[in-house]
Formats: C-alpha cells, sequence, structure tokens
C-alpha cells in the first residue's frame, strides 16, 4: 500500500474515531460506564505503549513504569493545585512549600520532564544489568520512589501519604484521547524511525548491534528515558482522571498490570497494546462487575457470584487469554488497513459460497 | 550485656526472617534455573500452604494436618506447572511470566475469595511455637530450628543438583529443551521434580514462618515472595547458596535497620543495597556470567 | 422476590478487594443486615422496595472513580460508603458531579467532607479519635511516653497517629514514633525499640491485618506494654490473635456489643441471629459472629439514609441531598445528627479491651476529651 | 532399519519437506547432500521427533516411531547430532559427555576415555564450560556426546562444520570406525566429495524433494552431482 | 599494495588459565586479502574479538590505520596469572568499544551467524546506516532526515541488489538458508561502509561449489568498494584462492606466515592442520 493511501486512511480513521466519540457524547447519558472505559483506557494505552518500547522493542526488561507515573502524576498535581486551595490540600503541612502554579499543558510537559530526568539518572548505572537483573533493578527504584513520595519530610512537597486533590481534571473524552493521541503517534513515528530499527536490533542481538556500530549505552538510555517521559505524562493523566492522587496507589501491581496489558496485546505491537488497554479496562471494571453481586433469578441464588467472585474470574480469564495467545492478541504485527481488505474477502467467500448454495 | 539484651532481638529476628525467605527464595531461584521464569505464584503457593494449615487443623490433628500440607502445596506446585506453564514451553519467554502473574492473582483472589480477607490465626504447633528465652531476649523455638534447617536443605540440594544426574539433567534444561530431549531427558518430569522441590520448600518455609507470625491473609505470600525474588537476585539468579546468603543478608540487615529507627526505609534500603550489589556484580554475588561466545 | 414495581436505589461503596477488603464486607454485612430488617420505604403514600447496589472498589484511589461511575450508572439515588478515607475522597468528585448525597460509615479521615457538601458521616473524626485516645492513655496508664507505630503510606494510620501525637504531647507526654512500610510482617523490632524507649504505651492504628501480627509477637516476646488502637481494631481477628496472652489492648470504638440499652442488645441478637442463618454472610464476617462496630456503623448508616429519604418525601437526589443537614437518627452507636461540615456530631468514644482469657471483648469506659 | 515414507513437514505456511520416501539399511553409511534449505536438516528433525510431520511414516525396526518425544525416539537407539553443534554451554566438558549417556545405566569411564582418545582437544579442556569452546572444539564435543549414547542408528547434521581439514579426516575416520561396530549411520554433509566417497548409499535432495539416488560411488562422477555440489 | 592498515603487536588474551592468544603480531596492508588459519581452538576467532573490541587483551596493542585501538597490559588478578610473554611493553590503556571500532571502518561477521531475526532483510543492512547518517533523534523521530533515509534506503536496495538478496527483502532474516543468511551477514557489514572486513568461517555450511561462488564473490566486492580482508577459513580450496598472505597459529601463537604456496608446503603447518597434503 502507498504511503499516501495510508495517509489518507490515517486520517479517515481518526475522523471516524471523532464522529463516533462526539456521537458518544451526545447520545449517551453522561453517567455511562463507556466513558470511564475510554478515559482510563487512553491512559493505560499511551502508558502500555510507552511500556512496549521499552520492553517490547528495545528489549529491555524494565518494570519501573509505576514510578515514573507516580513521579508524572506527582509533578502535575504539585504545579496545578490552585493557590487558595492548598491550606486544604495541604492541611498537616500548613499548605506546603510550592506556592505557585503553571498551565494545565505546561504542567504535563514539565511532568514528563520529571520523570525522564529520574529514569535519566537511573538508567545510568542500572540499563547495565541484563534481563531479570534489570526488572527487579528497576522495579526496586520505583519502590524506592513510592517510599520517598510518602516521606513525612518531604510533606511540604508531596503532602506524605495524604492525597493531593483540587488540581484541574478533565471532563470531556476529548482531552485524554487527544493527549494519549499524539504521544502514542509520536512513539510510533519514533518506532519507525532509525533510531526505532536501531532499538529492535538491540533486542534482537546485542553484540550484533555494537558490531554495527550502535551505542548500547546510549540507545538504551534513549529508549529508557523516552518511554518514562511518556510515562510520566499517562502519570499525569491518571492523577487528572483520578481526581486524586495518592503515592500508595502507584505500586508494582500497577505495573504488573500494564506488563499484562503489554504481553497480551503483544510484545512488539503498538496497535496490540492500545486495543489490550480498552480490553483489560473495560473487563476488570466494567464487564464483569455483575459478578460481584448476589444474584436471584426468581428466588434461586445463582452459586458462586458474590463479593470477589470477579476477581477470580478475571484472573481465569488472563489466564485463558495468555495460555490461547502466546504471542498476544497482535503478536507482534500491527493493525493494518490492509487487514479490512483481508476481511472483506473473506466475507465475499464465504457469501460468495451461501449464494450458491441458494 | 545491656547492649546484648537490647540488640540481641533484632538479630534473632534477623536469622530468623533470613531463614524463612531462604527457603522461600530457593524455590524461585530453582525454578528460575530451569525455566528461566520469575515464578511470580510461588509467594502466593507459600501463602496457599498457610490457609490450608489453618483450616486443615481446625478439624484434623496436627500429625495429621503438617504432612497433609506439605503434601497438597506439592500437588499444587505441580498442577500449576502443568496448567499454566506447561502448555508454554515454546512460547515467549514474557508470556510465561504472565501466566504466572495470572496465577498469583487467581491464588489471592480466591484466597480473598474463601476467606474473605480476614486474618487467620495459625495454629500452634508443638515444639516450634513455643517461647523461649535466650541470654535475656524472649523469642520463639522457630526462630533457632529455622536456620539450622535452612543450612540442611541446602547443603542436600546443592549436592542433589552438582553431583547427581538428576542435577545435571536440570541444569542441561535450564539451557536448551530441545537439546535436552535429544539427550533422552524427559523435560516434563525434570521441570515437575524442580516444581515439587521447590513447592516442598515453600510448604516448610510456610509452617516456619507462620508459627512465627501466627496470621495468614491472602495478601501474606506477596510480601515474603517479594524479598526472597530480591534474596534470589542478590545471590545470583539460579544460585541456591547464592539465594541463602542473599536472604540471610537482607533478613540481618532489614531488622538492623528498623533498630536504627529508620524504619520508614527499611524496604527501600533492601532494595539500594540490591542496587548497590548489582551494579558492582552485574549478575549478583554468587551469580554466574551466562556463557555466550561471540 | 417483591411485589409492587417502585424502588429505589441505594449504592454502597465499599471494599470487598485489597488492603481494606475485610473491613469492608463487615461494613456491608451490616447495611445488608438493615436492609432485610427495614426492606421498604414509605414515600408520599407508595411503597417502595429499597434495593442494595453493591460495588468493589479494591481498597484502591486509581480503582475508586470506575467503581463510584458504576453506581452512578446505576442510578442510585444515594451512596453509603467507604471504609477508608482515600477511596472516599477519590470518589467524591464522581458523586458530587452526579449530585448524590454520600453517607460516609467510618472514614474518618476530615478531608472526606471538608469542601464536599454533599458528602456526609456518621463516625466521629480521627482529630477526635486520637484525643480520645492520648487522653485514655494519660488518664488510665499515667503514661509519660508513648510509641507510636503507623503504616507508611496509609493516611488513616499517619493522620490518626498524628492527631494522637499532638494530643499527648499537649497532655506534658513524649513520644516516639515510627513507621512500617507495606507488607511488612516481622513487628519484633518495632517491639524491641518500644521496650528500649521505656514506652508506656504502644499506639498503633493499623489495619487488622497488621494488628494481628502486631499482638502475636508482643505476645510470644512477653511484651508488658499496653497495647492501644484505633476503631479498626475493633474486630474478632484482634480477639484471636490475643487469645491466651498476657496483653492488655484496649481499642476506642464506636459501638459496644454489649452494650445494655434495648436498642443495642435487640441489634446484637438480630444480626448474630442473621449471620448465623446465612452461611456465606457469616464467612464474610470472618466465619464468626462476633459483631464489629463497622457493622453496627453500617446498621446505623442505612437507616439514617432511609430517614433523610423520609424527610425529603422524594427519592429524587437533590432533594436527598437537601434534606440531609436536617436528617437525625438514634441508631444503635448512639444520637447521629451533623454539623456544618456534615459530619456526625459525637462526643464520646467507646474503650474496650480485650479479655485475653476468653477471647472477648470487654467494655472499659466511654471516654470524652477533657 | 530406518524406513520413511511420504514424509512431509510444514513450518507454518512453508513446506519444508514435500513428501519424500527413502530407507536407510542395517549398518550402511546413508548421507543426505542437497543444497542450502534443501530440508535436510528438517528431514532429520522430523526423524528425532524434534518437528512433527504433516504427512509420511517414519519406522524404525520395523516399529512405528512417527509423531513420538524425542526422548522416546533416543530410548529406542536413534540418536542426532543436531546442526549447530548445541551444546550445553553451562556444563563442563566432561558433563556434556555424560549426559550424552543419560539413558545408559552402565559405567562410563571407558567412553569417555575413548572419546578423549578420539578428541585429545577435549581432555586439555575436561572441565572448561562448554559455552566457552572454540567452534571446532564445540563440534568435537557434539559428536562425542553423540558417540556417548551407544546409539543403533547416529544421525549427524553437517559433523565437520568448521573442523580444521586434519580434523575433518578424522571424523570420516571415526564414521567409518563406528559404523564396523555396528553403528547404522545417516549423514549430512556440505563436504559432499569426501561424504560420497564414506557412504554406501547417497540421496540428493532438492527443495524439500528427493531427486537422485545411488551408491556413494556413482554419484560422485554422476555429471549433475558434479556440477551443482562439487564445484567444477 | 600500498601502506599499513591493520597492525595487530605482540597480543595475548588469556582466559583464567587458558592462553587462547598469545603474543601474537599480525599485519594487514590496505587492499590485502589476508587469511588467519590454524586448528580448531587455536585462537582465531578470539583474535577477532580482540581486534573488534568484543574482547580486551590482556596484554599488547592493536592499531589500525595509525591509530591505536586497543592497548592493555595485565591488569588486576591477571597481573599475577599472567603467563604470556612482553609483559611490561605497553602502558597505555586504550580500550575502544565495539561500536567505535565499527565507526572507525572495521566490519565483521560472525562465527556463528548473528543476524536481527525478528526483522526484515532490508531492514537487517539499514540498520548499518544508522550511524553514518546525520541526524538526531529528534530530526530522525520527525521525519526531518528524509533524505539521508532515502538515500541510506536507496544504497540498501542497491547493495542487496548486488548481492542477489533483493527479491527477499521483506522477508524475516531467519526465515533464509543458511547461505544466503552468511550472504546477508557480509552485505550487512558492507553497508556499514568498511576499509577492512573481517570474516569468521563465511563458508561453514557450504558445499564445495558454493564455496567456489563465495570465493569470486569476496574478490569482487574487495574490488569494488577498495577493501581491505582479513578472513578465518577452514576452507583450503577458498583460502588458497584468494589469499594474498596467510598467518597460521596454533594454540595461540604464530606458526607460520607467508603466501599460500609457502605455507602450504610448511611442515609444522601440515603437521598441525593441514594433514596428508591434499593432491590439488
Ligand atoms: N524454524 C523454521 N521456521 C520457518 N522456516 C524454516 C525453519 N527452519 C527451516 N526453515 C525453512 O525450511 C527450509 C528447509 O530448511 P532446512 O534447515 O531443513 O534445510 P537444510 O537442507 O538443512 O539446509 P542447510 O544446508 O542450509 O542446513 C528452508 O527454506 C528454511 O528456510
Ligand atoms: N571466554 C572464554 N573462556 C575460556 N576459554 C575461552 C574463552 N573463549 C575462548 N576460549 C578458549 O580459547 C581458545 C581459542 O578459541 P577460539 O574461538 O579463538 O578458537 P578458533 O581459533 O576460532 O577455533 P575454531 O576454528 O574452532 O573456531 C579455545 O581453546 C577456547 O576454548
Ligand atoms: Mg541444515
Ligand atoms: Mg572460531
Amino acid at each position: 500500500m502507498s504511503t499516501k493511501k495510508k495517509l489518507i486512511y490515517t486520517i479517515a480513521a481518526l475522523a471516524a474515531l471523532f464522529i463516533i466519540l462526539t456521537l458518544c457524547e451526545q447520545l449517551l447519558p453522561a453517567s455511562s460506564m463507556l466513558f470511564i472505559v475510554l478515559k482510563k483506557g487512553a491512559i493505560y494505552a499511551l502508558v502500555a505503549v510507552s511500556m512496549n518500547l521499552v520492553n517490547g522493542f528495545t528489549g529491555l526488561f524494565s518494570l519501573g513504569q509505576a514510578g515514573f507515573m507516580l513521579i508524572g502524576a506527582y509533578t502535575y498535581a504539585i504545579f496545578t493545585i490552585p493557590l487558595k486551595e492548598h491550606a486544604a490540600v495541604y492541611q498537616y503541612f500548613d499548605g506546603g512549600i510550592i506556592q505557585f502554579t503553571v498551565p494545565i499543558l505546561v504542567a504535563l510537559v514539565m511532568a514528563g520532564l520529571a520523570a525522564a530526568i529520574f529514569a535519566f539518572l537511573i538508567g545510568l548505572p542500572v540499563l547495565r544489568l541484563k534481563s531479570d537483573y534489570l526488572a527487579i533493578a528497576t522495579l526496586g527504584f520505583a519502590e524506592i520512589i513510592r517510599a520517598f513520595f510518602q516521606w513525612d519530610a518531604f510533606g511540604p512537597v508531596t503532602n506524605a501519604s495524604n492525597l493531593l486533590r483540587k488540581f484541574p481534571t478533565f471532563d470531556t473524552v476529548y482531552f485524554p484521547f487527544i493527549v494519549s493521541g499524539i504521544c502514542i503517534a509520536v512513539i510510533v513515528l519514533l518506532i519507525n524511525s532509525s533510531y526505532g530499527r536501531a532499538f529492535k536490533a538491540i533486542r534482537d542481538d546485542e553484540i550484533a548491534a555494537e558490531a554495527m556500530g550502535i551505542n548500547l549505552a546510549k540507545h538504551k538510555q534513549m529508549s529508557f528515558t523516552i518511554s518514562s517521559f511518556f510515562a510520566g505524562i499517562g502519570g499525569a493523566l491518571l492523577a487528572m482522571y483520578q481526581t486524586t492522587v495518592q503515592a500508595g496507589a502507584f505500586k508494582s501491581s500497577m505495573t504488573y498490570e500494564l506488563l499484562l496489558i503489554v504481553v497480551i496485546g503483544g510484545l512488539g505491537s503498538v496497535s496490540g497494546s492500545v486495543l489490550a488497554s480498552f480490553l483489560f479496562i473495560a473487563a476488570s471494571e466494567w464487564w464483569l462487575r455483575f459478578l460481584d453481586t448476589d444474584t436471584y433469578i426468581g428466588a434461586f441464588k445463582v452459586p458462586l457470584l458474590g463479593s470477589g467472585f470477579r476477581m477470580v474470574v478475571f484472573s481465569v480469564i488472563i489466564m485463558i487469554v495468555v495460555l490461547f495467545y502466546r504471542q498476544g492478541i497482535m503478536g507482534d504485527k500491527e493493525f493494518s488497513f490492509g487487514a479490512f481488505g483481508d476481511i472483506r474477502r473473506f466475507f465475499r467467500k464465504r457469501f460468495g459460497r451461501k449464494e450458491v448454495t441458494k | 550485656m545491656e547492649f546484648i539484651t537490647s540488640n540481641l532481638p533484632y538479630l534473632l529476628a534477623g536469622i530468623s526472617v533470613g531463614g524463612q525467605y531462604a527457603l522461600i527464595a530457593i524455590g524461585y531461584t530453582m525454578v528460575y534455573g530451569i525455566l528461566r521464569l520469575i515464578n511470580f505464584a510461588h509467594g502466593d503457593i507459600f501463602m496457599v500452604a498457610g490457609f490450608l494449615m489453618v483450616y486443615l487443623s481446625a478439624t484434623l490433628p496436627i500429625y495429621v494436618s503438617l504432612p497433609l500440607v506439605i503434601l497438597i502445596t506439592v500437588l499444587l506446585g505441580f498442577v500449576v506447572e502443568r496448567v499454566a506453564y506447561k502448555p508454554l514451553r515454546t512460547a515467549p519467554r514474557m508470556s510465561i511470566m504472565i501466566s504466572a502473574i495470572g496465577v498469583s492473582y487467581l491464588l489471592q483472589n480466591c484466597a480473598f475469595y474463601f476467606t474473605s480477607g480476614l486474618a487467620k490465626q495459625y495454629p500452634v504447633i508443638p515444639g516450634i511455637s513455643s517461647s523461649v528465652a535466650i541470654a535475656g531476649a524472649t523469642t520463639k523455638l522457630v526462630t533457632l530450628v529455622t536456620p539450622v534447617l535452612t543450612i540442611v536443605l541446602v547443603v542436600v540440594l546443592v549436592l542433589l543438583i552438582k553431583y547427581t544426574k538428576i542435577g545435571m539433567a536440570m541444569r542441561a534444561v535450564s539451557r536448551d529443551f530441545e537439546t535436552s530431549q535429544l539427550m533422552g531427558i524427559k523435560i516434563n518430569s525434570v521441570i515437575s521434580t524442580t516444581f515439587i522441590i521447590g513447592s516442598l520448600l515453600a510448604a516448610v518455609a510456610s509452617i516456619l514462618y507462620f508459627s512465627n507470625y501466627s496470621t495468614v491473609t491472602p495478601t501474606s505470600g506477596a510480601m515474603p515472595g517479594l524479598k526472597a525474588f530480591v534474596a534470589a537476585v542478590f545471590g545470583g539468579i539460579g544460585s541456591i547458596p547464592g539465594a541463602v546468603v542473599g536472604a540471610f543478608i537482607i533478613g540481618i540487615c532489614e531488622n538492623i535497620i528498623k533498630g536504627l529507627g529508620l524504619t520508614t526505609f527499611s524496604d527501600a534500603f533492601t532494595f539500594a543495597l540490591l542496587i548497590i550489589i548489582l551494579v558492582a556484580k552485574p549478575t549478583g554475588l554468587f551469580g554466574e556470567k551466562f556463557t555466550d561466545k561471540v | 422476590g417483591g411485589s409492587g414495581g417502585d424502588t429505589i436505589k441505594i449504592g454502597v461503596f465499599e471494599p470487598a478487594s485489597g488492603d481494606n477488603g475485610a473491613g469492608g464486607k463487615q461494613e456491608v454485612l451490616g447495611i445488608e443486615f438493615a436492609n432485610s430488617q427495614v426492606p421498604t420505604i414509605d414515600i408520599g403514600g407508595k411503597t417502595y422496595k429499597v434495593q442494595l447496589e453493591v460495588v468493589d472498589n479494591q481498597s484502591s484511589t486509581d480503582k475508586a472513580p470506575s467503581a463510584a461511575q458504576t453506581l452512578v450508572s446505576k442510578g442510585v439515588k444515594l451512596v453509603l460508603g467507604s471504609y477508608g478515607s482515600a477511596v472516599s475522597i477519590a470518589a467524591s468528585d464522581v458523586f458530587g458531579k452526579a449530585g448524590l448525597p454520600v453517607i460516609g460509615i467510618s472514614c474518618t479521615n476530615p478531608q472526606v467532607t471538608s469542601g464536599n457538601d454533599f458528602y456526609y458521616r456518621i463516625c466521629y473524626l480521627d482529630p477526635f479519635q486520637g484525643t480520645v485516645l492520648a487522653n485514655f492513655a494519660a488518664d488510665q496508664y499515667k503514661a509519660k511516653t508513648a510509641y507510636i507505630l503507623t503504616k507508611l503510606g496509609d493516611d488513616y494510620s499517619v493522620g490518626l497517629g498524628n492527631y494522637f501525637k499532638e494530643a499527648f504531647e499537649k497532655l506534658g507526654g513524649t513520644v516516639v514514633a515510627a513507621t512500617f512500610p507495606e507488607g511488612n510482617s516481622d513487628f519484633t523490632a518495632f517491639l524491641t525499640n518500644a521496650a528500649n524507649a521505656n514506652a508506656d504505651v504502644f499506639f498503633a492504628p493499623t489495619s487488622t491485618d497488621a494488628a494481628s501480627l502486631i499482638i502475636s509477637q508482643a505476645a510470644s516476646q512477653g511484651l508488658n506494654i499496653p497495647i492501644l488502637a484505633g476503631d479498626t481494631w475493633d474486630n474478632s481477628v484482634i480477639l484471636d490473635a490475643a487469645k491466651g496472652s498476657s496483653l492488655d489492648v484496649s481499642v476506642s470504638t464506636f459501638f459496644d456489643e454489649g452494650d445494655k440499652s434495648t436498642a443495642g442488645s435487640t441489634f446484637v441478637q438480630d444480626f448474630k441471629a442473621w449471620l448465623n442463618a446465612n452461611a456465606e454472610k457469616k464467612q464474610n464476617n470472618g466465619g464468626n459472629d462476633i459483631v464489629s462496630a463497622v457493622s453496627a456503623l453500617g446498621y446505623d448508616a442505612y437507616m439514617t439514609a432511609l430517614q433523610a429519604i423520609k424527610n425529603a418525601g422524594s427519592v429524587d437526589s437533590a432533594k436527598i441531598l437537601a434534606a440531609m443537614p436536617a436528617t437525625t437518627y438514634t441508631g444503635v452507636t448512639g444520637d447521629i445528627k451533623f454539623d456544618d461540615n456534615g459530619d456526625a456530631l459525637r462526643t464520646q468514644a467507646y474503650i474496650k479491651s480485650v479479655d485475653t482469657a476468653n477471647a472477648a471483648w470487654k467494655f472499659v469506659a466511654i471516654q470524652g476529651i477533657k | 532399519m530406518l524406513k520413511i515414507t511420504d514424509l512431509k513437514v510444514n513450518y507454518g505456511g512453508i513446506e519444508a519437506v514435500k513428501g519424500i520416501t527413502f530407507e536407510v539399511p542395517e549398518k550402511s553409511i546413508v548421507t543426505l547432500i542437497g543444497a542450502n534449505g534443501a530440508g535436510k536438516s528438517t528431514t532429520l528433525r522430523a526423524i528425532s521427533g524434534l518437528v512433527k510431520p504433516g504427512q509420511g511414516n517414519i519406522e524404525f525396526l520395523g516399529e512405528e516411531i512417527t509423531g513420538k518425544t524425542p526422548e522416546a525416539i533416543v530410548k529406542r537407539g536413534i540418536t542426532l547430532v543436531p546442526e549447530g553443534r548445541k551444546i550445553f554451554p553451562d556444563l563442563t566438558v566432561c558433563e556434556n559427555l555424560k549426559i550424552g549417556a543419560y539413558l545408559r545405566k552402565d559405567k562410563l569411564d571407558d567412553d569417555i576415555n575413548w572419546v578423549y582418545d578420539l578428541f585429545p582437544r577435549l581432555r586439555e579442556r575436561s572441565w572448561q564450560m562448554g559455552g566457552t569452546l572454540s567452534g571446532g572444539e564445540q563440534q568435537m564435543l557434539a559428536v562425542g556426546r553423540a558417540l556417548m549414547s551407544r546409539p543403533k542408528v547416529m544421525m549427524m547434521d553437517e559433523p565437520s562444520l568448521g573442523l580444521a581439514p586434519i580434523v575433518v579426516r578424522g571424523i570420516f575416520d571415526i564414521i567409518r570406525e563406528i559404523n564396523k561396530q555396528g553403528i547404522t549411520i545417516l549423514l549430512i554433509e556440505q563436504n559432499a566429495n569426501m561424504a560420497l566417497q564414506t557412504a554406501d548409499i547417497g540421496y540428493v535432495m532438492e527443495t524439500g524433494r528427493i531427486t537422485l539416488t545411488g551408491s556413494g560411488k556413482d554419484l560422485l562422477v554422476n555429471d549433475a552431482v558434479k556440477a551443482a555440489y562439487l564445484g567444477a | 599494495m600500498s601502506g599499513n592498515i591493520l597492525h595487530v603487536e605482540n597480543m595475548t588474551m588469556q582466559f583464567g588459565g587458558v592462553i587462547a592468544v598469545n603474543n601474537l603480531s599480525i599485519d594487514v596492508n590496505e587492499g590485502e586479502i589476508v587469511a588467519l588459519i590454524g586448528p580448531n581452538g587455536a585462537g582465531k576467532t578470539t583474535t577477532f574479538n580482540c581486534i573488534t573490541g568484543v574482547y580486551e587483551p590482556t596484554n599488547g596493542c592493536v592499531t589500525f590505520c595509525g591509530s591505536t585501538i586497543a592497548s592493555n597490559h595485565p591488569q588486576g588478578k591477571m597481573k599475577k596469572l599472567y603467563a604470556g610473554e612482553n609483559k611490561g611493553l605497553y602502558k597505555r590503556v586504550v580500550s575502544h568499544t565495539p561500536d567505535q571500532i565499527t565507526k572507525l571502518g572495521i566490519a565483521r561477521t560472525f562465527q556463528n551467524i548473528r543476524l536481527f531475526k525478528s526483522m526484515s532483510v532490508l531492514e537487517n543492512v539499514l540498520i548499518a546506516k544508522h550511524i553514518r547518517a546525520r541526524q538526531n533523534i529528534f530530526t530522525a523521530t520527525f521525519r526531518l532526515n528524509y533524505r539521508e533515509e532515502r538515500k541510506a534506503r536507496r544504497e540498501c536496495l542497491a547493495l542487496l541488489d548486488e548481492q542477489a538478496l533483493l527479491p527477499m527483502k521483506d522477508d524475516l532474516a531467519s526465515s533464509l538458508p543458511y547461505g544466503l543468511q552468511r550472504r546477508l551477514e557480509i552485505s550487512r557489514a558492507l553497508a556499514t561502509n568498511p576499509r577492512l572486513l573481517l570474516l569468521d568461517e563465511p563458508a561453514a555450511g557450504m558445499n564445495p561449489q558454493e564455496t567456489q561462488e563465495l570465493s569470486e564473490f569476496i574478490v569482487q566486492i574487495k574490488n569494488k568498494y577498495n577493501l581491505t580482508i582479513l578472513l578465518i577459513e577452514h576452507h583450503m580450496d577458498l583460502v588458497m584462492q584468494i589469499s594474498d598472505r596467510i598467518y597460521v597459529q596454533d594454540f595461540g601463537r604464530l606458526i607460520a606466515q607467508g603466501t599460500p604456496e609457502e605455507v602450504q608446503k610448511n611442515q609444522h603447518v601440515i603437521d598441525a592442520y593441514l594433514g596428508v597434503v591434499e593432491d590439488a
């Protein structure tokens, strides 16, 4: 398919997406769970794609994502809480010490930068480590970061273990979609660039990549830092979505969740990560909710259903998906418009046969 | 004397925690050594063993429930391997790890669902649950039993892996399934054996650990699991003596840190120590470099 | 199955999994029990069936908004919950935007209601509780030094610890404070530290998980410092852990199972009967029929909600919200009346201690603030 | 003793072996030659159970072994020296040899010494990790490891790859010697010249099919074979 | 033949007790094809690894186009353990990483093929252009480097065309048959625009016919790209046919050197490596 045609298709798809979103906003009640899924899904999609950049495309097994999201979320929150709310939010710390605010978009970029700077510093010592050693080191860093943000001594800045809140948030689904969309687009551009190829080369064979003149340390550092930049922005968006931030939420289990999404979507597939994010959020926070409630059909109580059952079913579903889609939903392929052609051909075949039997 | 009485408790606690981490860590490191899999479910198997004891001992006498717990735990480890990992032998490593995370979620959520999440009291096991006084410090007998038992088990395991046929097969399987099969090794039974040994150790560790701390909750496997994993990395993943040394270092350091009053960072410190070690020795204390000739 | 078509939905926003899952479940039990007792409500001559919509917020601030949204999308008119202050705060925006009145049950952090004029709460607050306990420590044990152990990153724990510290220092005592990280299971170092610091009381406002670890390790170490804690410790788990030891454990709470008032004792009796008749519910209570304070509070919250709806004379959220400030109710945990902030006016807390021989609670005092 | 009938093997969509039939008589040396990608290695992998054939039969001593697991096939006495050596990098040279005899229960010392005599270089390196050996040393070890199992049929996939000329000659001597001891040999070689000189029967494979069959001597003088595989 | 391009001086590489390369000195002149042969385990691959920066030699010095790319003396534990010669000679410590050395103009192939398995044939070659293009991560991401990128693509396609790899440019590298993989590896090395090309057993796994084709191919690329080639090979036909000079290594040491004819007749070489002289 020619580049031009691809571009036209892409623009058409984006326009269609925009129209669908607008229709949803107009037609569905504001309380619909769909919006929650769309908002959180978009945010998770960004973070998952950023994680895929490191884990899937560069082959670095990093488990620090939650830590970088935390930094992003806090940076955003700290610099955007309106001054008049400081007294209430920082009630144990005399209104905090950061006594200025910046515009939302600036704060988003700052969130990314803060995460990227941390990642850069962390990367210097740990990126030399291989596979699982790197994983545990990054996980460790995320935990250390969390402990620091909860520390009382930093209270005037971070509000210690108390929530940060009252910062500006978003109402519509457009905001997270547009921000995530732009970020993901940049990541995709990067992946398809010369640097993206270098990352993939490192993933496939470090020694050969080095023999091709690729500076391993520098490129790993780049991938790690850029991924963290976007994770930071994702964290800031998550803060906006949650309307509150507390370090306690950014546990390693959040990283595992993201890793799940990345692997289920397909390591090395951006569209897989995006798709898996929405499915994951919808399944875990919407579709399966009914399993948690005692349900009666007439006087008959449906067995097993009850509080906590949802999570049991959810874990079983994860296992099933992993066992049956070993390479993830998308493998390392990307969604392509060419696939539409395949589907059309498939249906034509089916349809054709039916007509014959008539 | 004053110094000893006020500081001995930290050391005792450190040694016993270290021993328990060690037993869990060996399970991690063995499975890792063979499947290159971080078995995230290992800590949860340990937790399930704890609950099994709680429920079994409620109806059965201790001397029946004790072996039964070990047996069922081993069976659980075996089944988990067969159901969740075996079908993924040829899948990318990451998929198996996700499967392990899935199992971990499943075990935790099931435990939550069936126990409603409230802490359960672990039964008193005669012989190890009673308190003793050493040099003025009071502690449970289990504190003294743990390190001894750990050392004995480790020596046995190291001998097994270094000098027996099955041990050699384990090391062979760890690098190459296909070629191992060509040697006539039944890789499935070798892997199962590994899981059985690992689960056995987890069961023993759970008995010691919960006797010491007396409470079981659905999440009580998570932290020891993570710590044991850190210990395994610390010592160099795949190395059994490494895992044990790592576990003791972590257990003792943690308690000394707490004793110094730096409690906020006792976990952060563990990780910081780990990172420092890794930066100095990228494959852990006893980890061997991956031999990969250019 | 009920007859008649009209129902009013009340949302129950509680954790059923995660760190606070166990407590959340017990709170839900109280609500469900109340619902089984009073399943309908008459408004304007019409009988409405009250239907509970229970949702699990997983004790996690990042899951709370979607859980809250689930309730909103189901069309509930009023919400009860949650156990745990952080999730309550995290969800408050969603409820606020939907214009729903919310009645907090056991979330004791001041931030829950401050600035949220749709958020009400029927329990006392941490500043009050902390002060009560500090007073109790000074009165009962003549304590000069207190060792405070809180959980890092847990706003309930850290907050209550701080209020206790403030009050205790005001009373002329000195404080040694420490925090433990999440997932910590070895508390012997902290206990030894407390002993080495010659503390007169050991104050540990923590979740029940940590509580039972602390107690059993204190027992095996032969600790002889009295242990104090807040409302979360009013739970059968504590009794199990302390059984047979020689520890002195006291907690402040909203409710006393041995309450001799008629309302209280009927509630206890009926609730136990209800639990015992229903294996699954009993399972959710930890497998026994000991009434925890949060269940009693849950019961009262439900009743208060019905009272508010009655006062509003309508099933419209806005009307119910308008009727909230004036709503009063005499519940099993005492009189409930809201102040300007939406917080229940409470002046007294129950102090109970563990009877280690029988694994039961024994009533110690009703403690107020000096 | 080994009979392959209409064997087909697919990798995903690609058919690497497209229905081949051949036989390996007892105590013979049979060689498969052919260009890169002809499907030779795939054939051996199918016989040893590493890939499941899409179609066809493999019979060993009258018993059907198609679809059996590799370890079951090894147990019956068929050993493979795999392509690319496949040494266990974390085992010592000595352990690599021992694991070759995994299914044997008797004493191994004599055999180990025998292999060391065949490849003195390995004796020097007895305690070195397999992974750090040079390419040729690994190849020797791979052959030695297979010898340790005392097989009935030994399948060798390019055993001379990366070996010095002097050792290559040695390898073919060894092949003849163990053949004399009664071991049947199925050999893949790029060094077609030597292979055909040694072999009793030769098969030529091209893109998944057997295109020529004959005794080693006959093929050696066959013009087509000469042009394609022996160099001008 | 013009000036010296690679100069290896007294190089020793010792792993624990094993001396893989022992006091080796070789020279390669511009425009030559030089072969390095020797028995298995003689240290040939290790020599390559030391030249390309994969290993730091324990002792000795390597010069490429007049600039030192590696220089070392026994350090740390090696100080005591060292069993080689010329211990105190090289005070300077220079250790370039493999990527730096590639940038200077040395490219190599590997004894065990190391392609980027999950990438297409074209991408494998494009990787080599990454370092030669004037770009940074920002310009690359936003395609401000499109001219460079287009040029790289054009060059790579031309290269593939030449090597007859163009028809499978979109296939996965790992799905190619062995012989083509070797050829792709050479193309990839060529794409880095090297002055010196190191080939480690390029003819392994090829039959005599293919080997013949390969030797023509090597001469052809040498002339076309003005290369100097240093190669390791066990196929004597190829070595004798194309090399200008031959070095023979055994147990890490140089045991002979000279023209193919000289080496072929050398008794040491025959004993250690060739065995009975083949009737050509
Ligand atoms: N794992 C695989 N996945 C996909 N295709 C494969 C795989 N292994 C081999 N092939 C393809 O199958 C065909 C036959 O390969 P095979 O390795 O059997 O050839 P061969 O005759 O042994 O060649 P060589 O002499 O190069 O070793 C080739 O086209 C190869 O590309
Ligand atoms: N990392 C290492 N540790 C220990 N010994 C090593 C290491 N690398 C190589 N050796 C040893 O050094 C010697 C030289 O190996 P090298 O790979 O250079 O041989 P080679 O000349 O390339 O042989 P071949 O022709 O078989 O490939 C071998 O005996 C090998 O065992
Ligand atoms: Mg082959
Ligand atoms: Mg070599």
